[in-house]
């Protein structure tokens, strides 16, 4: 318990999340990933955009798309950039219950996020866009659907970290991960940026 | 606390959690050989069926199902794997890290590549293994009957992830864990091409990933991506997964590269021509990598000017890899050359590959790839710089670290056989395929008609094949035959890199001191101007070590059975997968698990013993 | 006068390929030479010695020579990119090609033919003569031929190895090549992309004749003599009646008939059944009671005695033989 | 070396540097949010209202969404921090392929000829 007792005194880092050799070498692995991701995202954007003519009778996207939902949604998920931010801060400022407070309004936006996606599929669905009705549709709920997985693995990643760690203050190890989490989370939301602008609005004004 | 997990485990129990990357490094390499006999025996059924004209040897749908196999288990579960045992076990070293970055996700990417494989193979046992070629175009792949795609699907999707996640953690592990005095332009070439492979990797595998998808999601889920009459285009697959294609290609040829130079370097006794036209150039290969990939596409009406475009993009290829050619022959002029078997291999290469190359550049030309495309003379370039690149790679690290890695050496005379009739073999197999594909002989044909013209050389063919066979049978026998060459393993070859620095077999830390590094080829530098061991960039200490674990087999578990219910739209069977696989990811994200430390003592007896 | 290489070009599309091939040979061979002398040279000149422990000088790297091997590549590689690039875009072209100078251009005669590529069969629609011919596609020497392509189930790609290169028949997608015969003759065809088990038995035929007979050929597709098409004699008849209660939902004899298999107005003039089999009355017989196990996968069904008798059959073959336009 | 135990919780304070600094930065990413919410606002503005004319329009949100993309990247991800040179390059690179791909799947894919 010598070890403990040593870090009680051990100053805050100005980057927690980088203060050790596995911190850093989480920071910049996740980044790489999200390097990757881009491509998954991309490949998933050039095969709707290809594919989002053909709509073969079934509904297309100007008799679908809902631009208030879609603008409400984009508030929402935005908003939860600016929490997560918060969070980060009040990480680096060692505001170990700030940092709580501020993750659990980022994973309540988020969950938020995905009630009005499903939502929307549904009523999407109700319209006749079934996901086998036309090229446009598969796409549309591939792409679509690919980032609300991703939103809905971050509400449940986040989660995690905050039950996990509800009691043990900021750690040089829970620090990475509080700090991946988020960039992840940002992640989510540039993808977000490219689908309300391409599908959406491209969607209805294009 | 930090539990000191010294006590003795059994074998299997250590072998199956073990993170550390020069086991991973083994596994993958036991993984990738028996993968390659496998695809290796398919190969020799091919060329059993094709030895005469019209035999029934194979029925053409079996024939279909063993040529997919072949090629997709060959790049996906055999030449991939293979490099990633080396660079596993090589690079840490080379870079005198005590291990990689995600010692976890190490194993996990590996566990992932396994399971994966042996998803797919057990297409074969469940009622016909995937049919439509290693590329798996729609829409033939979205409408071919039975289980056999939905396994091709789900086979690489599963090790697939585990490849980019090896990617990654390359890519940290070269970036963050470099010794003292290791600058970016101080590593081996080895390294280096590891790291521009694992670029390729992370920004190639995720094309294909969304292009499984989309046949996954045509083909369970009733989508219409690729079902024309509901408005899909199936050429949209065709980009994707040649996106991801090309760059696959060098991503299997680019550490072949690197075991070159290393090799080259070291038997000439010279340091290597060109390092940093070396570097340059792999990195133009990497990025024009994915400038590309429509030659593979030439025919398929993407209209003139496309088709100009990339015909140059792909033609271009041909200066970087010049440069090295070049590179790697001044590296050998002035030397003193020793003709190891390892050192063989990457002699036989140059020609070899530049043979491969050049027909490259010649199918590079779009007017006349009308002509070549899709016959065997593609079958001939692309075996060509494979087998003379890749292949020949794979042979030479295997004779090259075999003493690191196992502690003993291959027998050099054996070897040398082996070396002939592998590489006789190899010639005799494909270069008349060029001519073959000239006259007339499409790919991908179960058979081919009497009286065409294509027997004779068809029969040549399959006699270089079975050339290479006997070869390869007596690779296996060397690794049997020679475990009592034990002596002089620490450094056999006079070796230029920290690899060779450190004790046979390498103790788990890799270095009781991480080493400092003063020069390129720095463990050579050491040997001319400094005592001949590496200086010491830190006092000895308790060395950090994690901890092994069964949760990378857990999680693979689960992705598998997921995949298994995917395969059959069985919900049921994929919750009860992602249940154990998020529950194992759940444990793991939750267990604070800060490996143990090794002390001091005891590193200092064990580095008594070694001497 | 069959001919299945690349190697032995008989039209000016092929020649162009066939002249790129070279081109590309020849300089390829030079790169190898290049290659292949220093090798050689290196390593009989610097291998180790017995008794030879010198250490060679550790040379860093040489600029000039670098220069050198970036800027030969690039040379060489314009030799080849610049006739490649003008080659491809003359091969794109299907637009009808104009002969002279000046306004009063005159579109030269061009044949179109559609080619609609199946599992595992080619059939070819003369539009503009309102022509279906099954697995032989008759062109006129010297007439430039224009072929659009099509699939209607899975990808496969239409392959002329005399004639002209390759061009995929994609589902959904309309793609066009071009290609001239000077010479009469027959020029074996292939699918090049794997389209299913039987992939590799997709064969057929372009045969080239001269204008005259083309013209008779067409007019005589278009219309064959109803007598043939009845049936010559009793047993034909015979056979024309088992094949209107067998056969007509999916091949056409003249106009009459379905399109699900190959069109059969000329079936007497074949040389090969199915695409491979040689045309003898065995194989006729042995291809229709079971085609999936001559050709497995394809989508004819097989007619077993109970649908048809062997007395039948011997009908039905002989009125299929007769089927022919030419003479 | 102590060993340090990483579960144990920071218990320290930030120095007056860092703090000035995160001062600082939370100011800018409220300024950047609001700003975020405006250009947002904008492309929806754009769409929704019939008045401006699409071929205007398409450049127009694309931008504003690439200016979006951006500051998220830069503000709220730190990507311009020290030491972030690899992350530059992977994720420019992976932007890179990204579009290439998405060029490759609207143009050539065989329906025009090109
Ligand atoms: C290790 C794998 C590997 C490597 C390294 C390469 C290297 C190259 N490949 Fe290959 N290729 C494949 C694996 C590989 N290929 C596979 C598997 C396929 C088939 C896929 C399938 O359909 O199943 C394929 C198919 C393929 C095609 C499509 C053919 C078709 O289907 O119609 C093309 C077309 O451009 C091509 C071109 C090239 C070129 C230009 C290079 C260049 O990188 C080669 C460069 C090297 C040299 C040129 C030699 C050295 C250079 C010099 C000595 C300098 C001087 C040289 C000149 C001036 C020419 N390849
Ligand atoms: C790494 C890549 C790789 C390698 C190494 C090989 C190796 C070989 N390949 Fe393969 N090949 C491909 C990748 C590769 N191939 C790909 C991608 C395709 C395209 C697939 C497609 O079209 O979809 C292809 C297609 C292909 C074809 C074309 C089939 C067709 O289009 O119809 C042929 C035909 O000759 C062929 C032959 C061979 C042969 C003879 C070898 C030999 O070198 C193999 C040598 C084998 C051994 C050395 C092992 C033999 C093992 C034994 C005899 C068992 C011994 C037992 C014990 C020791 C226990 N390959
Ligand atoms: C369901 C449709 C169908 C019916 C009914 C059918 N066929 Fe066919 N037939 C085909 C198809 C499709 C092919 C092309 C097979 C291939 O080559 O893949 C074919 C091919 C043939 C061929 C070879 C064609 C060639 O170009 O060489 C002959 C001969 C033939 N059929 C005769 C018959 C006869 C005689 C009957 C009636 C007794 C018959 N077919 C009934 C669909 C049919
Ligand atoms: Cu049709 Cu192959
Ligand atoms: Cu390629």
């Amino acid at each position: 318990m010598a070890d403990q007792h040593a870090a009680a005194n051990q100053p805050l880092p100005a980057n927690p999340e980088k203060a050790t050799l596995e911190g850093r070498n989480k920071y910049l692995g996740f980044w790489f990933f999200l390097g990757g991701e881009t491509v998954l995202f991309g490949s998933l954007f050039g095969a709707y955009l290809g594919l989002r003519g053909s709509t073969e009778g079934a509904p297309g996207p100007d008799e679908l798309f809902h631009l208030d939902l879609v603008f409400i949604m984009t508030m929402i998920l935005l908003t939860s950039s600016l929490t997560s931010v918060f969070a980060v801060i009040n990480l680096k400022r060692g505001h170990f219950k700030k940092l709580l407070v501020w993750m659990w309004a980022t994973v309540a936006l988020g969950a938020a996020f995905l009630s009005f996606e499903i939502y929307e599929f549904y009523e999407y669905y109700h319209q006749g866009l079934g996901f086998t009705v036309s090229a446009f549709a598969s796409s549309f709920y591939t792409l679509v659907g690919t980032h609300g997985a991703h939103v809905a693995f971050g509400v449940a990643w986040i989660t995690t970290l905050l039950i996990r760690y509800r009691k043990s203050g900021i750690t040089l190890s829970n620090a990475p991960k509080f700090y991946t989490a988020v960039l992840y989370w940002h992640f989510i939301d540039v993808v977000w940026v490219f689908i309300f602008t391409v599908v959406y609005l491209l969607g209805v004004g294009g | 606390m930090s539990n000191s997990s010294t006590s003795k485990k059994s074998v299997l129990w250590d072998w199956l959690t073990t993170v550390d990357h020069k086991k991973i490094g083994i596994m993958y390499f036991f993984g990738g050989l028996f993968f390659f006999t496998i695809a290796g025996l398919e190969a020799m059924l091919m060329r059993i069926q094709l030895m005469f004209p019209e035999m029934s040897f194979l029925h053409e749908q079996t024939y279909n199902e063993v040529l997919t196999m072949h090629g997709t288990t060959m790049l996906f579960l055999a030449a991939m794997p293979l490099f990633f045992a080396f660079m596993n076990f090589v690079v840490p070293l080379q870079i005198g890290a005590r291990d990689v970055a995600f010692p976890f996700i190490n194993s996990l990417g590996f566990w992932l590549f396994l399971f994966g494989g042996l998803l797919l193979n057990l297409s074969w046992f469940t009622g016909g293994a995937p049919d439509a070629g290693w590329t798996a175009y729609a829409p033939l792949s979205t409408t071919s009957a039975g289980h056999g795609l939905d396994y091709y699907i789900m086979g690489l999707q599963v090790s697939g992830a585990g490849t980019l996640m090896s990617g990654i953690n390359f890519l940290v592990t070269i970036v963050n864990m470099r010794a003292p005095g290791m600058s970016m332009m101080r590593m081996p070439l080895f390294t280096w091409t590891t790291f521009v492979t694992s670029m390729l990797i992370l920004f190639a595998f995720p094309a294909l990933t969304v292009g499984l998808l989309l046949l996954m999601m045509d083909r369970i889920f009733g989508g219409a991506f690729f079902d024309v009459a509901m408005g899909g285009n199936v050429v949209i697959y065709q980009h994707l997964f040649w996106i991801f294609g090309h760059p696959e290609v060098y991503i299997l040829i680019l550490p072949a590269f690197g075991i070159f130079s290393e090799v080259i370097s070291t038997f000439a006794k010279k340091r290597l021509f060109g390092y940093s036209a070396m570097v340059f150039a792999t990195m133009i290969i990497g990025f024009l990598g994915f400038m590309v990939w429509a030659h593979h596409m030439f025919t398929v009406g993407m209209g003139p000017i496309a088709n100009a475009i990339f015909a140059v993009a792909t033609m271009a290829i041909a200066v970087p890899t010049g440069i090295k050619i070049f590179n790697w022959l001044l590296t050998l002029w002035g030397g003193r050359i020793r003709f190891t078997v390892a050192n063989l291999f990457a002699l036989a290469f140059i020609p070899s590959f530049v043979m491969g190359g050049v027909t490259g550049v010649q199918l590079a030309m779009s007017a006349a790839d009308y002509q070549f495309h899709d016959t065997y003379f593609v079958v001939a370039h692309f075996h060509y710089v494979i087998i003379g690149g890749s292949v020949f790679g794979i042979f030479s690290a295997t004779f090259y670290w075999w003493p690191k890695m196992f502690g003993y050496r291959l027998s050099e005379s054996l070897g040398r056989w082996f070396f002939w009739l592998f590489l006789i073999g190899f010639h005799l197999t494909f270069f008349v395929q060029h001519f073959l594909g000239l006259i007339g002989m499409p790919r991908r044909v179960a058979s081919y008609l009497d009286g065409q013209g294509l027997n004779e050389m068809n029969f040549i063919s399959s006699m270089g094949a079975f050339m290479m066979a006997f070869a390869f049978i007596l690779l296996v026998i060397n690794v049997f035959v020679s475990r009592k060459n034990t002596d002089d393993v620490q450094d056999p070859w006079d070796g230029r890199t920290l690899e060779w620095a450190t004790t046979s077999p390498v103790q788990e830390y890799n270095f009781a001191q991480t080493p400092l590094v003063r020069e390129l080829d720095a463990f050579w530098h050491e040997k001319q101007f400094g005592d001949g061991r590496m200086k010491a960039a830190e006092p000895l200490d308790d060395i950090h070590m994690p901890n092994g674990s069964i949760l990378p087999i857990i999680i693979t578990t689960g992705l598998t059975v997921a995949s298994f219910g995917v395969i059959y739209s069985t919900w049921s069977i994929i919750i009860l997968g992602l249940l154990i696989n998020f529950g194992a990811m759940f444990v793991r994200s939750i267990k604070e698990d800060h490996g143990y430390h090794i002390p001091v003592s005891e590193i200092k007896r064990e580095q008594g013993e070694g001497k | 006068m069959e001919n299945l290489s690349a190697l032995d070009p008989r039209g000016p599309v092929a020649e162009m390929q066939f002249d790129l091939i070279m081109l590309s040979t020849y300089v390829m061979i030079f790169v190898m030479v290049v290659v292949f002398s220093i090798y050689i040279y290196v390593l009989l000149r610097f291998r180790e010695r017995p008794g030879d422990t010198h250490i060679p000088e550790q040379v860093h790297g040489n600029r000039a020579l670098e220069f050198i091997w970036t800027t030969i590549p690039i040379l060489l590689l314009l030799i080849l990119a610049i006739p490649n690039v003008m080659d491809t875009f003359t091969l794109a072209d299907t637009s009808a090609p104009t002969e002279g100078e000046g306004v009063e251009e005159e579109e030269e005669d061009v044949l179109n033919v559609e080619v609609h590529a199946h599992q595992f069969w080619w059939e070819f629609i003369y539009p503009d003569h309102d022509i279906n011919a099954g697995q032989e596609m008759y062109i006129p020497t010297d007439t430039r031929v224009n072929v659009e392509l099509h699939a209607s189930d899975v990808i496969h790609s239409f392959w002329v190895p005399a004639l002209a290169g390759k061009m995929d028949n994609v589902p959904g997608i309309e793609n066009e090549m071009w290609f001239e015969a000077p010479d009469e003759g027959v020029y074996f065809g292939k699918c090049t992309e794997i389209c299913g088990a039987s992939h590799w038995l997709m064969d057929f035929k372009v045969i080239a004749v001269d204008e005259g007979t083309f013209s008779v050929w067409a007019e005589n597709m278009a219309e064959p003599d109803p007598e043939i098409v009845e049936g010559e004699g009793e047993v034909a008849a015979q056979g024309r009646e088992v094949f209107e209660g067998n056969c007509i939902n999916c091949h056409a004899v003249g106009d009459e008939g379905g399109a699900q298999g190959p069109n059969m107005t000329n079936y007497g003039e074949r040389e090969v059944v199915a695409g491979f089999l040689d045309y003898t009355e065995e194989n006729l017989y042995d291809w229709i009671r079971d085609p999936d196990a001559l050709k497995p996968d394809n989508e004819m069904p097989g007619f077993d005695e109970s649908a048809i008798s062997d007395d039948e059959m011997d009908a039905l073959i002989e009125y299929i033989g007769q089927q022919r336009v030419l003479d | 070396m102590s060993h340090v135990d990483p579960s144990a919780p920071l218990e320290g304070k930030p120095s007056k540097a860092t703090e000035r600094k995160l001062k600082n930065e939370a100011r800018t990413q409220i300024v950047s949010f609001v700003f975020m919410i405006f250009i947002t606002s904008t492309a929806f503005l754009t769409v929704a209202s019939d008045v401006i004319p699409t071929h205007f329009a398409i450049p127009f949100i694309l931008m504003l969404a690439g200016v979006q993309v951006v500051m998220q990247l830069y503000y709220f991800m730190h990507m311009n921090a020290k030491g972030n040179g690899w992350i530059n390059v992977m994720l420019w690179s992976g932007m890179f392929v990204a579009a290439l791909t998405v060029a490759a799947l609207t143009v050539i894919i065989g329906e025009t000829k090109f």
